[in-house]
């Protein structure tokens, strides 16, 4: 993970995909492809500043804005359009370089405005992620649970005796959680809060209804167990969707309410329709 | 608390020479105590049941040295809540069934709910077998932790059969016939059918 | 790695009273080693660490009896290769550390790695907690991944509590006891201290 591999990997003969690579010189040229993957090693444009800045050998407050900036560009040029993925973030610094670079090109204003220095401001962040970045270290160097000490594993007693009480599982359960991994911004996954009807269990369930089903309406889209709570959480996970471009809204067709059957449960649907025309929504998968 | 305790008996019937540990030197015993420790160690860390083979190649031992090591560790295992479980994949070790109950009370929750870990994980072995461990970080994109393998394995559910030819010839994943059973299907056809998952990833 | 481990000789120091279990009777004895074993269980049997407090709610026992229990089992296993350990979130079991390399070497794919991404993500959380998701980009320079999020929630490192009170109201993130846990911390105070600026700009 650091920068000095790029010598290390100066006696090796190695093929990056297409580009055969003997052996790298010190002068950093390295081939475009083989760039995309020497700037994988950097935690990030700042990283790769910071680097630079190692490289000219000066203290970080020294700065020198403008032959770093150009080595900063000569390195990202080398990067070819496959690869604008990884270069967004290293784009993105490169014209702030290029700004601080004019504004230090340009005559000093005569009256000082209320700006901030931008360069002072990029030695700040700079000194800020430097920061982290030994501070992870340290945080790496710490006794770690899984890779330095081990929880112990045992398995609980027999299958039989424990399965005695073990429910049985639907196959719909292995879907809805792959539709949950590529649906569920993961973040909020995670956010404790108790739900009767989690809002992410609906969301997939409908995905995988919808998905294969093609079109449903919101009725049968419905898990009547769930009750009252199960039609709002089932009614925003539609919206959310709907939001997300993976399901489209048909028709609010008329009447075709009463066609679905109308056991049981239907009062407590009918009293949320808000009105007697008692519409039917219906969803169809987008995706 | 023990006495129904067939596989435990199954062990100690087959490990009978525990007599046989009598007369050795107090030298060879600290020895074996140490092989006992060490399969304890590999038993406590392995994802997958072990086999007799495994643990002799790992630990470089006899057969004699691996049986006589594993009678001292039922011995030790013995005093506690643990005992050496010997399934048709392997050794591993587990919790002695006269605690079914008292972890049924404390914990109802484990046996039934299957955390969203390990569905995607199970997911992830089920429709794309046979798997490695990479090609399941792969796909889920972090780390798969050791515990999750563990209950899968123990459950029953997946196995590992064969090597991927690749570097370091990495385990291959299956499900079994077991898992089919716990999610009422009698054919690996039955899966519901995968759906367009490169559709919704390049959704924004 | 191994002999610096304090919390070890912190329970051990905790658990000296273990002559005070000399004045029981069998019949005492006999009880505790059975509560003993019931603590054994619920440890391998929880998918977290457990407190004093829930051990003495599970099993209903006095502050006491869990004290002399817990010295019992740390005895028993000391025989063995686990060890007892105090987490900031309760007590675990875990390998003893002398058989670290061992499992290290057998079963390299246990050996959690950490991408240096993954490790600044996580520092800046635990340092400058609560941080936004913004926050974290604006230090570390990089759109933030999902992966690596999704990660550090998997492991149940870090939670989100709480909004900042800016446009879009982002959620806050914070680290978790498991984060503690994980890193072998009691306190987020004995995070490693970070280095001084005057460090800093004199890069080496």
């Amino acid at each position: 993970m650091k920068p000095v591999s790029v010598d290390s990997a100066h006696d090796m003969s190695l093929r990056i995909y297409q580009t055969p690579v003997h052996h790298l010189p010190d002068d950093l040229y390295v081939p475009p492809q083989a760039f995309a993957i020497w700037l994988e090693q950097f935690a990030g444009p700042l990283d790769f500043l910071l680097y630079l800045v190692k490289k000219n050998n000066v203290d970080l407050t020294q700065m020198p804005i403008l032959p770093i900036t150009e080595q900063y560009l000569a390195y990202i040029s080398e990067l070819d359009t496959e690869h604008f993925e990884l270069a967004g973030d290293y784009l993105l610094m490169a014209s702030t370089l290029i700004a601080i670079k004019t504004e230090l090109l340009l005559p000093a204003p005569e009256t000082p405005t209320d700006e901030r220095d931008p360069k002072a401001e990029l030695i700040e962040r700079l000194e800020a992620y430097a920061q982290i970045k030994v501070v992870s270290q340290r945080l790496d160097d710490l006794v770690r649970l899984e890779r330095d000490v081990f929880l112990a594993m045992v398995s609980m007693p027999s299958q039989d005796i424990m399965n005695a009480e073990l429910p049985n599982y639907s196959a719909n359960l292995l879907i809805d959680s792959l539709f949950k991994m590529q649906l569920q911004p993961d973040y909020q996954m995670h956010t404790i809060k108790i739900d009767a009807v989690p809002l992410a269990d609906r969301i997939a369930n409908i995905s995988r209804q919808l998905s294969t089903q093609g079109t449903r309406s919101f009725y049968e889209l419905l898990d009547k167990a769930q009750g009252k709570i199960g039609v709002v959480v089932s009614f925003v996970a539609v919206l959310e969707l709907i939001k997300r471009q993976l399901v489209g809204v048909i028709s609010l067709e008329a009447d075709r309410y009463t066609d679905v059957d109308s056991s049981d449960n239907t009062n407590e649907i009918g009293a949320l329709s808000s009105d007697n025309e008692a519409s039917t929504l219906t969803l169809q998968w987008l995706a | 608390m023990t006495d129904t305790y067939n596989s435990k008996q199954r062990h100690e019937k087959q490990a009978s020479p525990s007599a046989a540990l009598l007369s050795l030197t107090d030298g060879q015993l600290q020895h074996l105590e140490n092989i006992s420790k060490h399969i304890e160690v590999l038993l406590h860390a392995s994802e997958a049941p072990l086999t007799a083979q495994a643990l002799k190649k790992h630990l470089s031992l006899s057969t004699k040295e691996l049986q006589q090591a594993l009678t001292l560790l039922q011995q030790r295992l013995d005093a506690g809540v643990l005992h050496l479980h010997e399934t048709a994949s392997g050794y591993r070790l587990q919790i002695a069934d006269d605690y079914s109950r008292l972890i049924q009370r404390i914990f109802p929750q484990r046996q039934e709910r299957l955390s969203q870990a390990l569905l995607e994980t199970l997911s992830v072995i089920a429709y794309k077998q046979p798997v490695t461990r990479g090609d399941i970080e792969q796909v889920r994109g972090v780390t798969l932790s050791s515990n999750i393998l563990r209950q899968l394995f123990d459950k029953g559910w997946i196995i590992e059969k064969g090597y991927k030819d690749t570097l370091g010839r990495p385990a291959l994943l299956h499900t079994t016939p077991q898992f089919l059973d716990a999610f009422g299907l009698s054919h690996l056809d039955e899966l519901p059918p995968l759906p367009n998952m490169d559709a919704i990833r390049a959704l924004p």
